[in-house]
């Protein structure tokens, strides 16, 4: 017998030992939902597997009766759009202050405390002030999504600057670089898949921001409906439409974490990889 | 005055002296080896050269001036441990020293420029013989290919003062040996001032003109850290040059030898 | 049976009474008197609280005649209103930035928080003016947002309630156009406990009306235990005791329990639970399986509206009788 | 001159550097709030700092007529108890799974998959759930911070379990390790000074959640206050609370570095310091 | 049967082949040094040994049981790089293989085995020089250190089979000599059976009891991963182990005379 340490699984029985978990789940559901569900057999909270399939049909595959449109998809789609828009400004903000930070002390001394504070603040708290500068609309719901993530990426990408080894940044002035071409070729691209790193890890955060901010003030998104429908306890659409999110957030996450392999293999095939 | 003038200077951390009273000057074109224990600050003493670690005390001057305490591009750098950038290929990584140069804005070059520099970048990748591997990035090779790639960066930017800190460790003879015939042919062609760590004393007598021991002549064994190192001996070497790579052709023979002497045996299967 | 209960409030002018109870003792001293347990927990997001009622982990829990329809009702738990505390008398409003009549609303976004008795209430107040809610964009906006968001320029016709209500009208060009006065007795405040609770353990609906009407006595006297009791309910609030009694200005409080019977026994409310449950039904809150707005049964002392098989949410006086009688 | 990127500027004018942001921060604030208050004196977004140190006062300094408590202290202290007891442990949990994830391959096929299905669910939408299943005591709002922080530290140990070289590894095999020593020795102690400073990360997250459930189910707790008199756009008290949040979580943010440079100095003398 | 016997083992990454057709059998208690070019594949031959890499085909056996796939206290590795732990001190890190075998749950002594173990690995720091710095973490030692830190840890062990990766390649020729008297003497002592890379023809064929060399004996061209390298030479070299400290010995005198020829001209300030 190897030791545990050594011991990987072949890759059939890692699928296998990775839904177990899972599966275990819907069965502890399957068995409280049934249970509540004998009592009360028009309990909400934790509907059969039948309602949640019919209240997804209905809100996937039929025109909503107020509008037309079919409501979940027209959900998804709003919330992805405020996503790709919040993060990536985000993101787009945290490789400019990140890299800055991190490669030039003047810029750190002058912002680091700031955005350390900033980091600190709690969106949710501040909320009203952020209303009369951003206004209510969409801008409101992207700056929510920034604001939160932002300060985060800024500290991540300053603390991956600094990791690149000294030496690295010697070498290039050795070779004639001044700060700026260190900048575009030493840091930067070395930056690139950690910032892609860092935004995965703040993904999280960020649909957590989406839903709030769509909680707030707005007409549709997966954040809005979920809100509206916890008004009268709706968990059979609730439900999927967590599992729903939980989904998409994988796919994105999954995507990132391809879209790195592929442009940055230098940087995967040397980095142990998240699992 | 000499090119380089070295007047008292001292480097300590904190309480431990690392480094006491070196005093020294070189000329432009001297090939220095350094050798000293482990541990007794010869790549403190290059770093100071570098111009990332200041001096705690002295002065050390450059041409006249005192040195300027940052890396720029008089003064190229071969490190103990590889500083390969590893987000490029070995030809990027050769490139990149012309680009920095002839780009100041977006550091790339494009059309001719582009070609002329790469055709250079891979005659200097031949001399370390990275030819074959000229696509694959640093974490795809051995620890020697890397140095040797480090060592091919430093070199196609033909420092006026090129500093290499045991740059030949981790090579095997043979091309230790290739080595040692390229930064001979480089530093005679351009009349580089070399400083070069080894811990081959071999290597350090007959590589360069010049051979300085790093060593602590008083030693406090209650405070190893009170006393620092300085430098011992400054020994003439391998002056002719000749005398220098002809020693060189004979160990690269001796290595060739090894493999033809009578008494091996071939194990082929 | 059993003898220990949890009942759950939250924040709003009318429910502040069950916090004062708790805290000076009041209910306990109810419970002590019929040998049984009440546990008081505030919950401070209203629709939280009525979620963990309707899931079961409370006996008892506040709120208002529509959403005990839509959302324990509708959600298959039978729930009785046992107090019935005040109705909501202009503490529910329609503000307009700019505009005085409520005819002006017409094209506008309206933000209010969606399926709540806001929404109601502009249903009802855009039927007084012959339009319709398609002749308005609503946006769902959260309560505790509402305030700041009235501040955007963005924000020109909320709906909302108090103390909400009063720092938006206190805003500089705003108007309330129409308010709950205009529709008395309709937008109701409960105590709703869970039917088969109460049948099995009527010493639990005893010991609680019981309190409550203890409270009212204080609270609605002229002396300065009532105005201490109005200041403490402020403050716990949030506010104090001017803002406190602004905002009961604007509510109908029940203090005594025969105004309670009269109105729980009056006809009244049997077309205004018609209303509220037409209003639910057109917004899909009875549920996919309703077929109508008679779907669930509500009973009421003038009788019973929709379907009597299916009777999920009741008005009983029984036990508001019994403090009317004195026989608690 | 030296290139930008070797400029240190020097204690004094660091300082003064990191200040300067802050100084312009309340300068606007100033101008806005004068802006505001010229047009209607009874503005309350942005109150004069006279109307906030009122009310701070009236909060810090004068025990509450309803409990005779001094409300602020109270609130300070509560909400401290609950993220220190939170936080604490989700780091615990966090600990065990991450460096059992790291280190057992089987493990971590098991394990994996569900925690990065958990911490991609959004924590807020399905709080109904959290409640009914952890109550709506101390216990809902230590369970949300935990919920809403130990994916994201498992994730983090986990990965900086597999980032120890795994020379190290193979080197303590060869020095008669067995799995459960490798664990103690090499891994766990390697992993603690990381354990803090994903704390230290993921600690503006914490404060979030424990706000967060304060605003849905307590009677003390800055987060409480907050939700409390946001309806009557109280800014005099909130924006004061939320200063005094952030002061907070940089005070801890500041002990836990402390305390891990004292503890590990190893660590920190290796690592460039996060500024 | 020999103690360990490699049979036609070949090492394959992807369409690399680094190794081919790897035959030999070797005796317990042999040296061997290996030596050959950069990137051939000695560490990934080592590797297999030590068992973190399979090969793509062949079997080794280690006394006619298949070598397990996995490292254990039989075999003692040093790595080509530094893997010493960071978060302990020197002390701590010689300590840890007497704390991993006597304490099995907690992996700490106390009392008594605390103190023996504490002197015993005293010793062995005393044998590669860092009695100083015994209480040092390794960022605060050079590379050099850090090596010899690596060696002491692995010779602690006395494994059976120890795997040396070019252990001394970063030590300057003192200390060099220092540690060839130290393997030897531990090899001599306790019949461990050493396999060591290094670049240093020298040592390789002085040091050990038979020398191979990697290369490959066919090259394509155009698919330079189309071959891999093989034991090229199998050579017997110092037998006597007399001839083999003998010529240490002389390396050492070299070193120290070094520093006394005539011709060196102090250069105290
Ligand atoms: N940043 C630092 N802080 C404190 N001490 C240091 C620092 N850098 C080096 N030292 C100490 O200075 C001494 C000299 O180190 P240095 O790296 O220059 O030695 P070296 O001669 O290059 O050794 P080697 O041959 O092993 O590379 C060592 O004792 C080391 O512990
Ligand atoms: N994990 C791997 N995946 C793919 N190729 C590898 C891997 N490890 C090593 N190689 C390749 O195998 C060859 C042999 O590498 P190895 O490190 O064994 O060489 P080496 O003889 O030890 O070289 P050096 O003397 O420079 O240390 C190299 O060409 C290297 O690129
Ligand atoms: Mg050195
Ligand atoms: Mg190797």
């Amino acid at each position: 017998m190897k030791k545990l340490i050594n011991q990987h699984p072949t890759r059939p029985f890692r699928w296998l030992l990775g839904i177990i978990p899972f599966f275990i789940l819907v069965i502890l559901y399957i068995g409280a939902s049934n249970a509540r569900l004998a009592e009360n057999p028009n309990d909400k909270l934790l509907p059969a597997f039948s309602s949640i399939a019919e209240a997804m049909n209905r809100l996937a595959f039929e025109p909503s009766k107020r509008s037309g449109e079919y409501v979940f998809w027209q959900d998804t789609i709003s919330s992805l759009e405020r996503l790709a828009v919040g993060v990536g400004v985000s993101a787009l903000i945290a490789l400019v202050l990140g890299v800055l930070n991190g490669t030039i002390p003047f810029v750190r001394a002058n912002l680091s405390p700031l955005i350390t504070a900033i980091s600190l603040v709690p969106p949710m708290a501040i909320l009203p002030i952020l209303f009369i500068v951003f206004g209510l609309g969409e801008a409101s719901k992207i700056v929510l999504i920034a604001i939160g993530i932002t300060p985060f990426l800024i500290r991540d990408m300053q603390q991956r600057v600094l990791e690149i080894p000294g030496e690295q940044i010697i070498k290039a002035q050795t070779l004639g670089a001044n700060t700026w071409q260190i900048i575009v070729r030493v840091v930067l691209p070395q930056v690139m898949p950690r910032l892609i790193a860092s935004v995965r890890l703040s993904l999280g955060a960020a649909w957590l921001f989406l839903i709030a901010a769509e909680a707030i003030a707005s007409t549709d998104g997966l954040g809005y409906r979920i809100f509206l429908v916890r008004r009268y306890l709706s968990m059979d659409v609730i439900l999927p439409y967590v599992l729903w999110i939980t989904l998409l957030a994988f796919a994105v996450d999954y995507a990132l974490r391809q879209l790195s392999q592929w442009l940055y293999p230098w940087f995967h095939d040397q980095t142990p990889e998240r699992a | 005055m000499s090119y380089i003038n070295i007047k008292n200077v001292w480097k300590e951390y904190g309480d431990q002296v690392v480094l006491e009273r070196i005093n020294s000057t070189v000329e432009e074109g001297e090939f220095i080896t350094i050798v000293g224990a482990s541990g007794c600050g010869k790549t403190t003493f290059l770093k100071m050269l570098l111009g990332t670690e200041a001096p705690s005390r002295g002065l050390i001057t450059v041409a006249n001036e005192p040195l300027r305490y940052e890396p720029d591009a008089q003064r190229g750098i071969v490190f103990q441990r590889y500083s390969v950038f590893p987000h490029m290929t070995v030809l990027q990584n050769v490139v990149l020293a012309r680009e920095f140069e002839k780009s100041r804005f977006l550091s790339r070059l494009f059309g001719r420029a582009r070609k002329q520099a790469i055709e250079e970048a891979l005659t200097m990748i031949e001399a370390v013989g990275l030819s074959a591997a000229a696509n694959k990035y640093p974490h795809e090779l051995s620890g020697g290919m890397q140095q040797r790639l480090a060592i091919a960066q430093a070199l196609i930017k033909k420092p006026r003062i090129l500093l290499l800190d045991e740059p030949f460790g981790a090579l095997d003879p043979g091309i230790r040996a290739d080595m040692h015939q390229l930064v001979l042919e480089l530093w005679r062609r351009y009349k580089l001032t070399i400083f070069m760590i080894t811990h081959d004393l071999k290597e350090g007598f007959y590589l360069g003109t010049r051979l300085w021991v790093f060593d602590k002549d008083r030693i406090d064994p209650h405070h190893p850290g009170a006393f620092g190192a300085r430098i011992t001996y400054d020994v003439p070497v391998g002056s002719v040059d000749q005398k220098a790579s002809e020693k060189i052709r004979e160990s690269l023979q001796q290595h060739n030898a090894a493999q033809d002497e009578p008494e091996l045996s071939g194990v082929s299967s | 049976a059993k003898d220990s209960f949890k009942v759950c409030w939250s924040i709003y002018v009318g429910w502040m009474p069950w916090d004062y109870g708790a805290q000076k003792g009041i209910v306990k001293k109810w419970a002590d008197k019929y040998g049984i347990d009440i546990e008081v927990v505030q919950i401070n997001d209203y629709v939280e609280s009525i979620n963990q009622y309707t899931a079961g982990q409370y006996d008892g829990c506040t709120m208002t005649n529509m959403d005990a329809l839509t959302i324990p009702a509708a959600g298959g738990v039978d729930s009785t209103a046992l107090v019935v505390g005040d109705f909501s008398n202009g503490n529910d409003g329609v503000v307009l930035k700019g505009k005085k009549s409520l005819k002006d609303i017409k094209g506008q976004t309206v933000n209010l928080v969606e399926l709540s008795v806001s929404h109601y209430l502009l249903a009802r107040g855009l039927e007084s003016v012959g339009m319709a809610e398609k002749d308005v964009k609503v946006v769902n906006t959260s309560d505790a947002d509402m305030v700041a968001a009235y501040t955007t320029d963005d924000v020109t016709a909320v709906v909302t309630w108090n103390p909400l209500l009063s720092e938006i009208v206190g805003m500089p060009n705003s108007t309330k156009v129409f308010d709950s006065s205009q529709i008395p007795g309709e937008i109701i405040d409960l105590m709703v406990v869970n039917t088969d609770t109460l049948k099995a353990n009527p010493k639990f609906g005893k010991a609680l009306v019981g309190a409550w009407y203890e409270i009212m006595a204080t609270m609605s006297a002229d002396s300065d235990a009532g105005k201490a009791a109005r200041e403490f309910m402020g403050k716990a609030s949030g506010t104090d005791l001017a803002g406190y009694e602004a905002q009961l200005a604007s509510t109908k409080m029940f203090y005594t329990p025969a105004d309670a019977v009269a109105f729980t026994t009056s006809d009244q409310l049997k077309t205004t639970m018609k209303y509220v449950a037409e209003f639910s039904f057109d917004h899909g809150l009875l549920g996919e399986g309703a077929a109508d707005a008679g779907f669930i049964g509500i009973e009421t002392p003038a009788g019973v509206y929709g379907d009597k098989g299916n009777i999920k949410l009741r008005f009983d006086p029984t036990y508001l009788k019994m403090a009317a009688d004195g026989k608690l």
